[in-house]
C-alpha cells in the first residue's frame, strides 16, 4: 500500500511518461535528494532550481505560456509568501488577455502542520490560495486522492496548486483505497521505487503499471454518511474528523464526514445535499481562523440554508496567532486535535436553541 | 560551432541599407505620432490613463523589426513591459489597436478593455500579457527560454523593462536563473535606462556604474548602448540577438534613452524639453545623409496624422465592453498544450 | 476643509515634529513628488527609495528594530503582494521572540477602487491583511478619521498597516469633521501646505497648528443610527453605504451605518449591540468575496447571535474575479457600488422567513 | 577623516597574540561539542530538530569576538540565519540555553520554546530573531543600518546567510539599499558559502566566479576569504568591520567554509567526512606552533563535553510551555521607543 508521497511520485511518474509533463523542478526536487519529503525521487525530468521561490513561480508560468506542462514544487508553502504578486499573475493571464493565453502549471506545496515545524513550517495555504481567482486548488487526505487529483490538476488548462498535507506524507492507502496496479505489498512497492539511502547514482526506480486515474477537481467525497451532523474538512484535519466521528457512534451521535478536497472549484452540491439532511454542520481545518475558507464555506450555508438550519453552523480552525509554536503544548493549542474536534462536533449535535 | 565567450561585434554603420534607414525612419515616426494621439486622447477624455514609450523609438523599433514574430517556441517570446509601442508597430501591429485598448473598447485585441494602455498581449506573436506590476516579467522570462532551449532551434526569448525597476529581486532572479551553469538559457535581458523611476532620478539610488555591471558578475555578457540612436540600437541589437540565437546563452543589454512625455498622464503626459529626442536626431541624419528630404518627411507626417485620427474617429463609436463580461475567461476550458486552438 | 490626502500630510507633519517619526520613505514620497497622491508633500524626514517594496517593507522593519519610528508607504497596496511573507514576519517579532522585542512600524497603503485603476491598481488588502496576526489594521472613511488613526498607528507599538481608500483621497471633511485647527476655508489650506505645480525647489509649507488627535484602533464609528437593519462597512464603500441608507429613509427604511474603521483590532460590541438591536446585518466591502473579512464577520455574528437573526445576515462584496477590468461598464460590476447596494439593503430589511 | 574607497587592509598573522589564538580555540571548541551535544539530543528525541553550525568555528568566533555588543544603535546590530551558534558563544551566550531552546522548554531565552534551535533573538545584544525563512535578513539589515548611519559613532550592522540563498531576490535587495548613492549603509554583508543549500551543489546554480563578485558590480568593496583558518576570519573581519565603522559605507565578505554535518537534522544530521575541519587543522596549527600541548586540549576537551552533559541533564527536567500561552505576545503594549523596557 502505497504512502502519499509514493502515491505522488507514482503519478508524477504517469505525468511525464504519458501525460506530457516536461518540468518536475524546485529547491532539492532533483537528484540526489529528490525532494525535501522524497516525492521526486527516480524521475526523469526533475531538476534542482536555484534558492528562489519567485524564480520557480516565474520560471512555471513562463513554462506554461511556452506550452509546457511542468509541475513546480515550493519546499514549504511557508516559503511561497513572497511570490504571492507572481501567483496573482499566473492565475489571470487568462482573463487579463480577454481569454487569449493559458498558463497550465502545478504548483505543489507542503502545508500545514503535524510534523512539529515550529513556527515556520506549519503554515496552511487555504485561506490565501482560495483568495486568488483563477487558480484551482486540490487538497488529497489519502494517497490515492494525492494520485488522482495531482493528475487531474497537471492535465487542466489552467494554473492549479497543489496542497499536500505534511502530516499525511507518510500515511498509507487503507485496503480497497489502493492505486490500481500498485503492489499489495508495501516493501514490493518500496523496493520498486524508494530510493536507497547512501549512494544512489547508480540506482534506477521500476515503476509499477498504473493508470491514468483522475479524480475530478471540484467533486467532494463522503468519507462516511451520518443523520445528525455535517462535517466538511480536508488535509490533515480530515482524517481526525473521521476518527472523532468514529468516537461518537458510541455516544449515539452520526456523524457525515464530506472530504471537500477541492478547494476551487469546491462541491457546493455535496455540501448543501448534506446540510440539508442533518441541518448541523461544522466546518474543520487548520488555517487560521481569521478570514478563513471555512468562514466563505459558512457564509454561503447562511446564505442559502438559513432556514433549514437547526443550530449556527460552526467553524473549528488554527488560533489568530502568528505561526505555530514548537513545543508539543503549542502545537497541540494552536490547531484543531482529535479532542477539540470531538468536543466541537459533540457540542453541535446536541446543541439546542 | 559555439565560439564560447567571444565578445559579441556588432556591424558597422555602413552596413545599414538606406532601405532599412528609411524603414526605421517611417516606424519611429509613425510609433511617435501614435503616442502623442494616445495622450491627446487621454487629455481628451477618450481614456482614463496613459503611459507609453515616446522618447524611446530609436530602439524600441529596431527591436521589433530584429524580433522573429510568430507563435510557439520556435519563434521569440517577448516578455514586454509599458513602453513597447514602437516594438510592436514594427513587429506589424495596427496602431488602431492601441488606440482601442487606451478606450477601453470591446474591440481591444490586447485586453477586451480591461487593461491600460501599453498592455499588450497576442499569442499568435508570442507577445505574453504586459504586466502592470513592474518586473515580473523578469521573473518569468526565463521559462519560455527554458523550453526555447530544450526545443533547439533559434527563438530566444526577450524581456524588456526600466532602470528603475532593477532594484526590484526580480531583476536578480532573472540574472541568476539565465546564467545557471547547469542550463544557461537563450535570454535577451535588455534595460531600458531612462535614469527615472516616476519622479526619481537615478543617482540617488543606483550605486553601479552600469546597470550592465550586474550581468557581468554572473559571467554574463553585457553592453551599454545609445539608445536614441537607431542605427547604433539597430546593429547592438543584431549582434546580441545573433549571439543568443547561436550561442544559447543570456545577453543583457542596458540602452541609455530619454522620457520624452514624463513617466505617464499621472504626471501630466506634457512633452519634457530638456531631455534628447531621437526622431529629430534622426530626422538631421537622414536630411544631412540624403536619405530623405525634409518635404518627404513632412507628408509622411501628414499621412500618419490622418491615418490616426481617422482611427481615433473610429474607436470613437465602438462598443464598450458590458458590465456581464467579467466573469468570462476566469478559467479556460481549452487545452493550448494538447492543440487545441 | 481638507481633503484625505492632506489630512495625512498633516498627521505626518505632526508625527515628524512631536511623535518622533524619523523616517516617511518609499517609491517617490520624497522630493519633488511627494507622493504619488501628493500625501508626503513638504515634509521635513521623507526621501525616495529604490523602487523594491521588499526592501521598503524590510527597512521598515528594520528601524522600527533599532528603535526608530518610520512611516513607509508602498504606492499601491497592488505592489505589497511580493512581500507578504515580510509583513508576516513584522507580525511575528514580538510573539516569535517571545515578547523581547517590538516592531512598530507604520506601513501606509493606497487600496480599493474607484479612479480607473484597472486591473492592477485597484486591488483591496483587507482580507489578506486581516489573515496576518500581529498587525493593527486601519482604514479611514473621512478626512479627520484618516487624521487621528494614522497617528495611532504611528505611537503604536506593534505594526500597523493604514489603508487609505484611492477613491476617498480627494474627498472633503463634511462640516463638524474638520481636524481642530485647520483653516475653515479650502483655498487657505491649500495655500499653506499644497506644493505648487512645476518647480518647487524653494517652496517651504506652512503648518497650520494641529493637535495630537488619536482615534482609538479598535473602535467603530456609528455613522448613522436606525432600528431596521445593521450594516457595516469601511473605505471606499462606507459613504456610499451612508448615501443609500439615506435614500431608503423615504422608503420607511431606517438604516443603521457602522463605520468600522479599525479592522484589527474590531469593535466587536459595537456591531453586536447594534445587530441585537436589529437582527439583521449586511456587511459591505469591496475586496474578492472568497475568503473575504466581511465573512470572518459574518460567522462572528452567526456564532454569537445566532438566535437573535431576524434574517440571514449577508456580505456584499467585490466579484471573485482575477481584477478590475479598465472600462466603467467592467469596474461597475466588479464592486458594490450605490445601486447594488441600496437593493442588497433592501432585500434584507425586508426579507421574510 | 575618510580615505574613499581605500582598499581594505588586513592585519599579518603575527599581529595575532597567542593569548588570542588561545582564546579562540577554547570558543571553537566549545561550539563544536555544543554543536555535538544537540544532535546527540536530536538523535536521543530531546528536541524535534536540529540545525546549526558545525564546520563554521572559524569564522563564528572571530565574528563573535569582534562584534560591539550591545544595546542599541551605537552597538553592532546582528541579523543572523541559523548557523551563527559558534558567533552567540563567542559573545558571551551561555551554551545551556541553545539546549534550551533544542529541547524547546519554556526557559528558552529566545523563544520561550516556540521556535527551532539556532533561531537566536536577544534584545540586550542587538540580536534580532533568526527567522527561517531564509534571505529575508538581508531585507532587513538596511533598516538598522540606516539607523545607525544617522546616530553616527562606530555601531554597523551585520548580515549572514549562505551561498545558496543569495538566489533570493532579499541579497540583491541588500546591495541595492546598502550602496544608494543619497546615502550608503555602515554594513557588513556576510556569504558564508559552504557550497551547497541542503543537497544542492552550487556548481550548477550559480553562475558567478565568485559571489562576491555582485557586490563588486555596485562598487561595494568585497572579499573572498578562507572561513575555515580562524587567524584569516579574525583578520579579514578586523579589517572589514574597521572599514565599515570607519567609513559608514557597506563592504561584502565572502567566507568559504565547510559544512561538517550536511544540512540539518532533516538530512541524518551524520558526520561528513570529505570536508576540511577548521577545528582539526587549527589544533595541528596551535601544536605546531607550541600554543598548546594536544593533553591541554584534551583536557579542555574533557572539561566542556562535562559542562555540556551536566547542563543537557539540568534542561531535561525544565518544564515545556503551556498551551494557553500561544495567545501571549501577540501583541505589544511595551513602547520601547518612547523608552519603556
Ligand atoms: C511592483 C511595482 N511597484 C511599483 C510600481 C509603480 N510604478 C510604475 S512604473 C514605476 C517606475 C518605473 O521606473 P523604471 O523601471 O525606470 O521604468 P520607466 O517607467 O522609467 O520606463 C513605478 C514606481 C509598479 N507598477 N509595480
Ligand atoms: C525562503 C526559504 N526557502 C527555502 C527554505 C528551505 N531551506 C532552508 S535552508 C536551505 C538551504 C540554504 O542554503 P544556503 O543559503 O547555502 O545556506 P546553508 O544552509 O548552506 O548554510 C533551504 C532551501 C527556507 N528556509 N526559506
Ligand atoms: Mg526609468
Ligand atoms: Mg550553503
Amino acid at each position: 500500500m502505497s504512502t502519499m508521497v509514493q502515491a505522488i511520485r507514482l503519478a508524477l511518474h504517469v505525468a511525464e511518461e504519458r501525460l506530457g509533463v516536461t518540468d518536475i523542478f524546485g529547491e532539492d526536487v532533483g537528484p540526489p535528494l529528490g525532494g525535501a519529503f522524497t516525492a521526486t525521487q527516480g524521475l526523469k525530468t526533475t531538476w534542482n532550481s536555484p534558492l528562489d521561490e519567485r524564480g520557480i513561480v516565474g520560471a512555471a508560468i513562463g513554462l506554461a505560456l511556452a506550452g509546457q506542462r511542468s509541475v513546480a514544487e515550493v519546499q514549504f508553502c511557508d516559503y511561497i509568501f513572497n511570490s504571492i504578486d507572481l501567483l496573482k499573475q499566473g492565475g489571470m493571464i487568462h482573463w487579463a488577455s480577454n481569454g487569449d493565453w493559458n498558463c497550465p502549471m502545478t504548483i505543489m506545496m507542503p502545508v500545514g502542520s503535524g510534523i512539529r515545524g515550529s513556527i515556520y513550517h506549519s503554515h496552511s495555504f487555504d485561506a490565501i490560495a482560495t483568495h486568488i481567482p483563477g487558480f484551482k486548488i486540490a487538497i488529497p487526505s489519502t494517497p490515492r486522492e494525492a494520485y488522482g487529483l495531482l493528475l487531474s490538476c497537471i492535465v487542466d488548462p489552467n494554473p492549479c496548486l497543489f496542497l499536500v498535507p505534511k502530516a499525511l506524507m507518510r500515511v498509507r492507502s487503507q485496503p480497497g483505497e489502493e492505486i490500481p496496479g500498485e503492489p499489495g505489498d508495501d516493501k514490493a512497492l518500496s523496493r520498486l521505487i524508494d530510493a536507497p539511502l547512501g549512494d544512489r547514482s547508480k540506482w534506477q526506480p521500476q515503476w509499477p503499471d498504473t493508470p491514468d486515474l483522475f479524480i475530478k477537481l471540484g467533486e467532494a467525497r463522503t468519507v462516511r454518511p451520518g443523520r445528525d451532523l455535517t462535517v466538511v474538512s480536508y488535509g490533515r484535519t480530515l482524517p481526525v474528523c473521521t476518527r472523532a466521528a468514529e468516537e461518537l457512534v458510541s455516544e449515539g451521535v452520526e456523524v457525515e464526514v464530506i472530504d471537500l478536497r477541492s478547494l476551487w472549484p469546491y462541491d457546493w452540491a455535496a455540501v448543501k445535499a448534506s446540510v440539508q439532511r442533518t441541518g448541523r454542520v461544522l466546518f474543520v481545518n487548520e488555517d487560521t481562523e481569521v478570514t478563513n475558507f471555512g468562514e466563505h464555506l459558512l457564509r454561503r450555508t447562511v446564505d442559502e440554508l438559513f432556514y433549514e438550519l437547526l443550530a449556527p453552523p460552526k467553524l473549528l480552525a488554527g488560533a489568530h496567532i502568528p505561526g505555530i509554536g514548537l513545543a508539543d503544548n503549542l502545537e497541540m493549542a494552536s490547531v484543531p486535535q482529535l479532542a477539540s474536534i470531538r468536543t466541537a462536533m459533540l457540542d453541535l449535535a446536541r446543541s439546542q436553541p | 560551432m559555439s565560439s564560447g565567450l567571444r565578445p559579441v561585434r556588432s556591424a558597422t554603420e555602413a552596413d545599414l541599407s538606406a532601405e532599412l534607414l528609411v524603414r526605421m525612419h517611417g516606424l519611429m515616426l509613425k510609433a511617435r505620432l501614435l503616442e502623442e494621439r494616445l495622450i491627446q486622447m487621454y487629455k481628451q477624455g477618450d481614456g482614463y490613463f496613459w503611459i507609453g514609450g515616446p522618447g524611446e523609438e530609436a530602439f524600441n523599433v529596431p527591436l521589433g523589426l530584429l524580433i522573429d514574430k510568430g507563435s510557439g517556441p520556435q519563434h521569440d517570446y517577448c516578455h514586454f513591459h509599458y513602453r513597447n509601442s514602437g516594438t510592436l508597430l514594427a513587429m506589424g501591429a495596427e496602431p488602431i489597436d492601441a488606440l482601442r485598448q487606451m478606450k477601453n473598447t470591446a474591440t481591444d485585441p490586447y485586453s477586451g478593455g480591461r487593461n491600460f494602455v501599453g498592455h499588450y498581449s497576442r499569442r499568435e506573436w508570442n507577445v505574453v500579457p504586459v504586466s502592470s506590476p513592474i518586473e515580473v516579467q523578469y521573473s518569468i522570462a526565463p521559462g519560455t527560454a527554458l523550453a526555447q532551449k530544450r526545443a533547439g532551434g533559434r527563438g530566444i526569448s526577450i524581456v524588456t523593462g526600466g532602470d528603475a525597476g532593477t532594484a526590484e529581486g526580480d531583476f536578480a532572479t532573472c540574472l541568476v536563473w539565465a546564467s545557471r551553469p547547469a542550463n544557461p538559457l537563450p535570454l535577451l535581458i535588455i534595460v531600458t535606462n531612462n535614469h527615472y523611476g516616476i519622479s526619481t532620478r537615478s543617482e540617488g539610488q543606483h550605486g553601479e556604474t552600469r546597470i550592465s555591471d550586474r550581468a557581468r558578475a554572473f559571467n554574463i555578457e553585457s553592453k551599454t548602448i545609445d539608445g536614441n540612436d537607431p542605427g547604433v540600437s539597430y546593429r547592438e541589437l543584431a549582434a546580441a540577438m545573433d549571439y543568443v540565437r547561436t550561442e544559447r546563452k543570456p545577453f543583457m543589454l542596458e540602452a541609455v534613452l530619454s522620457r520624452l512625455h514624463g513617466h505617464s498622464s499621472a504626471s501630466g503626459a506634457n512633452a519634457v524639453l530638456d531631455e534628447a529626442d531621437c526622431l529629430k536626431g534622426f530626422e538631421r541624419t537622414m536630411e544631412e545623409r540624403k536619405l530623405m528630404t525634409r518635404a518627404q518627411m513632412d507628408t509622411l507626417r501628414a499621412e500618419f496624422t490622418l491615418e490616426l485620427q481617422e482611427a481615433h474617429k473610429k474607436v470613437r463609436d465602438e462598443p464598450q465592453p458590458t458590465g456581464d463580461t467579467i466573469f468570462d475567461h476566469v478559467f479556460s476550458e481549452r487545452d493550448l498544450v494538447r492543440g487545441d486552438q
